[in-house]
């Protein structure tokens, strides 16, 4: 997301291009790691000095603790588990979010009747359904890619059933008139006009596929990061338990830049318009 | 009634107004018909519901009073035996502009070899060469326009709907287009209403000209215009006949101006 | 009258000391009035909670003291709400019916039947794995190879998962063992706390403050632990009596033979009104070291009195009229 | 969200209006309530058939409960603190999402920068930190409400983020030209422009707002709603579990029809466009 | 220099063309002068570069090559002294027609009573009168335009830039608006730069015509119009000396036709 809209070619597109390239892309880099060392350097000194290292930990001992992990191999089986789980439980997230959230905001009627029941459904804590989750997918990988599709369907629905909602009534029509069919106008018209909803939805819905993992592993499981963490937290172990995180946190990251790339891709007609400072 | 493309039979439309409590009439009673390879320009005041009349006759807005009939059949859904040119070019933004004009054909199932083919040559007619990667948002309104008009034609339909087709050309542009369209009509025989503001353009490429009044607007004429074809776009007033057809035209049209000063 | 506020790592019945006296309102009488702060979030949220001085004392368990203490942290053991363990093994029907075990066999075979088996466990790491390892390694197995451990979340999960059969086995406290045979989903077949010796003298469920414990609080904690021994004498004398109280203003929608048999089986636990002893404490110790659990440091039974565990306030309660 | 953008004039308003406010306004009602109640007979015909009644209770159940639950009046102190909780933390994480959404929808400067450290920091599973939320917000209200902000925070923050991207530049810079400055920008153009992607990251946020309280109270309580659920859970009471998962789904059913007024009304604008059949 | 306005000095633009390596040169070193108080038209192919221009003066776009002055300040970023009337309407979508015209008033302070009424006649002067509560897209095309169009005459500013103002209206209120606008600019002594496809209109209403030719476009004239004011702007050949002047950049813009068919 990070630049797609708002780098319209101004003014003086080539000269502003080859600055950069020059110069600017390692001082770019720089700005951006930047945030990230000043909170570890503020972590590493905070740790021990405004609350207690069990709790936080510090960034050294992580780094050590990560090492110790990969070294070890100790670690490979949970990120597989969890890899697993991650990978299946957001695409079937998406694909189903993408299906009933398109067949509602197709349909007025539908929507009317049946979005009231999904937005009250996830109102529900699903911590509370443990046991059903238990009883219907099992204590395996089941009932985690369960969790983890729930949370990302949820996003994605939304996203998508707003995006398709607010695609331009003309257009539709105009491509109607053309001749398409359903099928048609879903692949030209609705799909790409609601691809930056569709997309907002796919990245929000990252995050929140780890929480479902891991809220998931949290409850029950015999594998997998989530229990890893778990076992480190309450073993006192918290260098175990950021460590845990700082990979979890890596899978989000690649994902999202992953994303971005598709985004921008996607989106690469929205970049052209426009032109000249707007921005603060 | 087999050679009548097109019947408007006492169409009149009603649209909410906000803030008042009584809606806007905007078309009252118009009837006319549309008889296949024929032309028709409908010229009218601003906003008194030409592009309304040409929605009904795609099938994008059911009249409040009266019915469209094409080919003897009331239209009550969209009309996919149309072209339509929309008053905004409406091109897609997400598709370059050769996609754009690929679209209808694609959607026809058109080979892509053929296809391929049949979008530069229409990009060429319209003065488009070398803009096919373009994006909409990257061309000049004119061009979007222009791009707009190449995705109708390329797909040659029966019947072409088109609402201020050449307004945001310039002359010489305009001209050329106003020529190939003529051609177009005469070979393929496509039936064609067209809403402009120009009285030379409607006379010049009319059969007949449709001219309403202000809002809510009636018929205020349906003039034939005889001039013989092909007319030469280039210089209007060399066309034997031109100077009178213009002036009926003008003569119908000016009548509004006691109405109000701008309506 | 007087807050004390309890946090509570899971609101289960093996607390049953302050159920009773709740449930006996023995708080009252020595002027207090007891908030029970439930921390699901599991023994490190407790012990958190205690060192951010958002409650009194922490119901947990001892080793997660132990790791904590370890660690540095200024904690001490001031009470033994159960001085014995609790846990049950129950097994599924079809394990038992696929085994032909019996309760009344002999312990080895009792154990030999669990051998492959999955046993769910409501966290891994804690006392359920520790102890269904450790009992695996008393019947001869091998505690790592011949029993796999799931974690399956709450009590009521993991009657869910032995009835969807996804789970061979589980070790906890009453009643769960006593549901599970009353839906015909299992088999109790060891009590550990009963079969064991060096499990039925040890501090399984304690009450933990945070040092230094200022006269105020120590006065505090004298008495709650007085209100704890009046709760638990009444516990071990009128049991069915107390069972009743406890079903009625706590557990209204269970069982009520489930409560009350799983007072009965507890009471015992309680008799001691609290007091820890160098034997429980080693018996304690003994038990983690035989089961590997490494706290990061070696602790001394007796070293560490009056540092780690203390009886003074039991004791002073004691003296208390 | 049920019929704002769809509901174009089409042809005859005037006659389906007249039509919808006789007969069909009871009968589109009946629609509506009809899935709920079919699922509500599916429940009660479950109960004990397909699934254990410890495990899902049933509705006639649940309904006597929750009548106990307020005749005693057992259930208000939980209802005002749950209640307290999750409006602070709504109101908190909007307010937080819309300022930084904005800002950096504003800046690209500062997104490319910041942007993947918020997307990182929400992959951060929560539940790992609980004893560090313990630490810090205490184990009261401060805690959850923290939470729940933080969840609501993170949704309102994407949402506004890509709304203010999607943004026209032409019309911003029109204003520009009118000699709009930056706070009349933001009123005039950007909020309103927009306007459907807050609506619909505020949407997003009701349910997890109550998660985010549920988690929270989960975790460490001494009142509450989700306490109730859990203590509930714990002394083998499925029916006061649904009882509280029913006033949960009431909680988050009522902010949504409110939610999907202020969007009626916010992005009136949106339903006038366009017209004619183009739903499935 | 102190009597100009504006000052467009060797101005060039370039723009990346996908799909291709080099870029496409849409403007090609022109350099002409506008006066305090002037009436500058600025003719041209579709696609040349008109609407780039303009978006110059207002600082939208920082040309490629050369500068454009303002009042002898080089403008480098957005000219709020300048009133902008885009090629497309551009009314906010949220906002009532009523509320788009407030807007520049609202955005400068000026008082609820004096907005109210300044609103009105604006909005009565373009014929948009009962439209107060219409959002855009209840709106025709022209009234959209319309509405833009009395969006930036509301506020008076000294120079006026409008790109095909009048393109979308009809004969009528065409001439109507075009006399409205002489009154205005010889009255408020406002600078108004505008871009038409009509020649007839920038004869009537220019000091100066300024003819672009095909992209690259290089300046092919800059023809002063020295008939008298007031024009007659209902009966354009009633000027004395129309018809020469027509001729005069009728012969300029035709020039172009040998460049191709349609460029
Ligand atoms: N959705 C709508 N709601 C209310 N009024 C509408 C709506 N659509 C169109 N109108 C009104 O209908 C009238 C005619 O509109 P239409 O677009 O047909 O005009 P037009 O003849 O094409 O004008 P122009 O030449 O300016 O394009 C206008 O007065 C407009 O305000
Ligand atoms: N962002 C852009 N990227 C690439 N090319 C552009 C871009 N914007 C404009 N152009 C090109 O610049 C040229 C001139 O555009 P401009 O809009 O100025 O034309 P114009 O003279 O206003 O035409 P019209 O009369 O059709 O409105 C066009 O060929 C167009 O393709
Ligand atoms: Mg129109
Ligand atoms: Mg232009």
């Amino acid at each position: 997301m990070t630049d797609t809209a708002y780098d319209a070619p101004s003014g003086n597109p080539t000269a502003r291009r080859s600055l950069a390239a020059s110069a600017a892309k390692p001082l770019q880099w720089l700005l951006k790691l930047l945030p990230g060392i000043v909170l570890l350097l503020f972590w590493q000194w905070a740790s021990g000095r405004l609350i207690k290292e069990i709790y936080v930990s510090k960034p050294t001992a992580v780094a050590q603790r990560l090492y110790e992990l990969f070294a070890s191999g100790e670690i490979y089986p949970h990120l597989w588990t969890t890899g697993q789980e991650l990978v299946f439980g957001y695409i079937i997230g998406v694909a189903g979010g993408v299906i009933g959230g398109y067949a509602l905001g197709r349909s007025p009627r539908l929507a009317r009747i049946f979005e009231p029941y999904v937005m009250a459904f996830y109102g529900i804590p699903k911590i509370a359904l443990a046991p059903l989750f238990i009883i219907w997918f099992g204590i395996g990988m089941g009932s985690k890619i369960a969790l983890a599709a729930i949370m990302v369907f949820f996003l994605v629905f939304y996203n998508v059933f707003a995006g398709v909602r607010s695609v331009d009534r003309e257009l539709v029509n105009l491509t109607l008139i053309m001749g398409a069919n359903q099928r048609q106008l879903t692949s030209h018209v609705f799909l790409p006009a609601a691809a930056p909803y569709v997309m907002l939805g796919m990245r929000l819905a990252i995050p929140y596929s780890v929480i479902g993992v891991i809220v998931g592993e949290f409850t029950s499981s015999a594998q997998g990061l989530g229990l890893f963490i778990h076992e480190a937290s309450s073993t006192y172990d918290p260098a175990g338990v950021f460590a845990g995180i700082v990979i979890l946190l890596a899978f989000v990251t690649v994902a999202n830049v992953l994303a971005g790339r598709l985004e921008r891709r996607l989106l690469r007609w929205r970049a052209l318009s426009g032109a000249g400072p707007a921005d603060i | 009634m087999h050679d009548r493309a097109l019947v408007f039979d006492g169409i009149g439309q009603d649209f909410p107004s906000p803030g008042q409590r009584n809606k806007v009439r905007v078309l009252d009673g118009i009837s006319f018909d549309v008889d296949h390879g024929k032309f028709v320009a409908v010229i009218g005041p601003s906003g008194c519901g030409k592009s309304t009349l040409l929605q009904m006759a795609a099938g994008l807005l059911i009249p409040t009073r009266g019915a469209v009939h094409h080919r003897g059949r009331k239209i009550g859904s969209i009309n996919t035996e149309v072209g339509f040119v929309p008053q905004q070019a409406q091109l897609f933004p997400w598709k370059t502009l050769a996609e754009n004009v690929e679209l209808p054909l694609l959607l026809r199932g058109v080979a892509a070899g053929e296809r391929r083919q049949r979008v530069a040559s229409a990009l060429n007619s319209v003065g488009l060469k070398g803009f096919e990667q373009h994006f909409p948002s990257q061309l000049s309104g004119g061009m979007q326009k222009r791009g707009s008009i190449a995705r109708t034609l390329v797909y040659r339909p029966d019947i072409i709907l088109m609402d201020e087709p050449f307004g945001a050309l310039d002359a010489q542009t305009r001209m050329v287009m106003q020529s190939d369209l003529q051609s177009l009509s005469m070979e393929a025989g496509a039936t064609v209403i067209f809403v402009t503001h120009d009285i030379t353009e409607a006379v010049l490429l009319a059969d007949h000209v449709v001219v309403l009044s202000q809002r809510p607007s009636r018929l205020l004429a349906n003039i034939p215009i005889d001039l013989p074809r092909p007319r030469n776009m280039f210089e209007p007033f060399r066309n034997p006949g031109f100077e009178a057809a213009y002036d009926a035209v003008w003569t119908e049209f000016r009548s509004q101006i006691d109405t109000g000063r701008v309506h | 009258q007087q807050a004390v506020r309890i946090g509570l790592g899971a609101p289960t019945l093996s607390f049953l000391p302050i159920w009773s006296a709740r449930a006996l309102d023995t708080f009252k009488s020595q002027g207090l009035s007891a908030t029970v702060v439930a921390l699901p979030g599991g023994d490190a949220s407790a012990l958190a909670a205690l060192d951010a001085g958002d409650i009194e004392l922490a119901a947990v368990g001892p080793d997660a003291t132990l790791r904590a203490v370890a660690k540095g942290q200024p904690f001490e053991i001031v009470y033994s709400l159960m001085s014995k363990v609790t846990l049950q093994l129950t097994v599924s029907k079809p394990l038992a019916e696929r085994t032909g075990v019996k309760p009344a066999d002999p312990l080895e075979k009792r154990i030999a039947a669990i051998k492959g088996g999955l046993v769910g466990a409501t966290a891994l790491a804690g006392v359920q794995e520790i102890a269904a390892r450790w009992l695996a390694g008393k019947g001869g197995l091998d505690p790592k190879a011949d029993l796999k451990v799931a974690q399956v979340g709450n009590p009521t999960a993991i009657q869910a998962a032995m009835e969807a059969k996804r789970i061979d086995a589980f070790l906890l406290s009453p009643p769960e063992g006593f549901l599970a045979e009353k839906a015909g989903t299992g088999i109790v077949l060891i009590s550990l706390g009963d079969d064991f010796p060096l499990l039925a003298n040890q501090p399984y469920l304690v009450l933990v403050a945070k040092k230094p414990i200022s006269p105020a609080t120590a006065d505090l904690i004298t008495r709650t632990a007085k209100a704890l021994q009046l709760a638990s004498a009444t516990t071990v004398s009128k049991t069915d009596e107390t069972a009743e109280a406890i079903h009625k203003q706590f557990f209204p929608k269970a069982d009520p033979q489930a409560i009350a048999a799983a007072v009965k089986v507890m009471s015992s636990g309680v008799a001691g009104g609290g007091s820890i002893d160098v034997q429980s404490m080693q018996n304690a110790l003994t038990f983690a070291k035989e089961v590997g659990t490494s706290f990061g440091k070696e602790f001394d039974a007796k070293a560490s009195e009056n540092d780690l565990w203390t009886n003074r306030y039991v004791d002073a309660a004691k003296a208390k009229q």
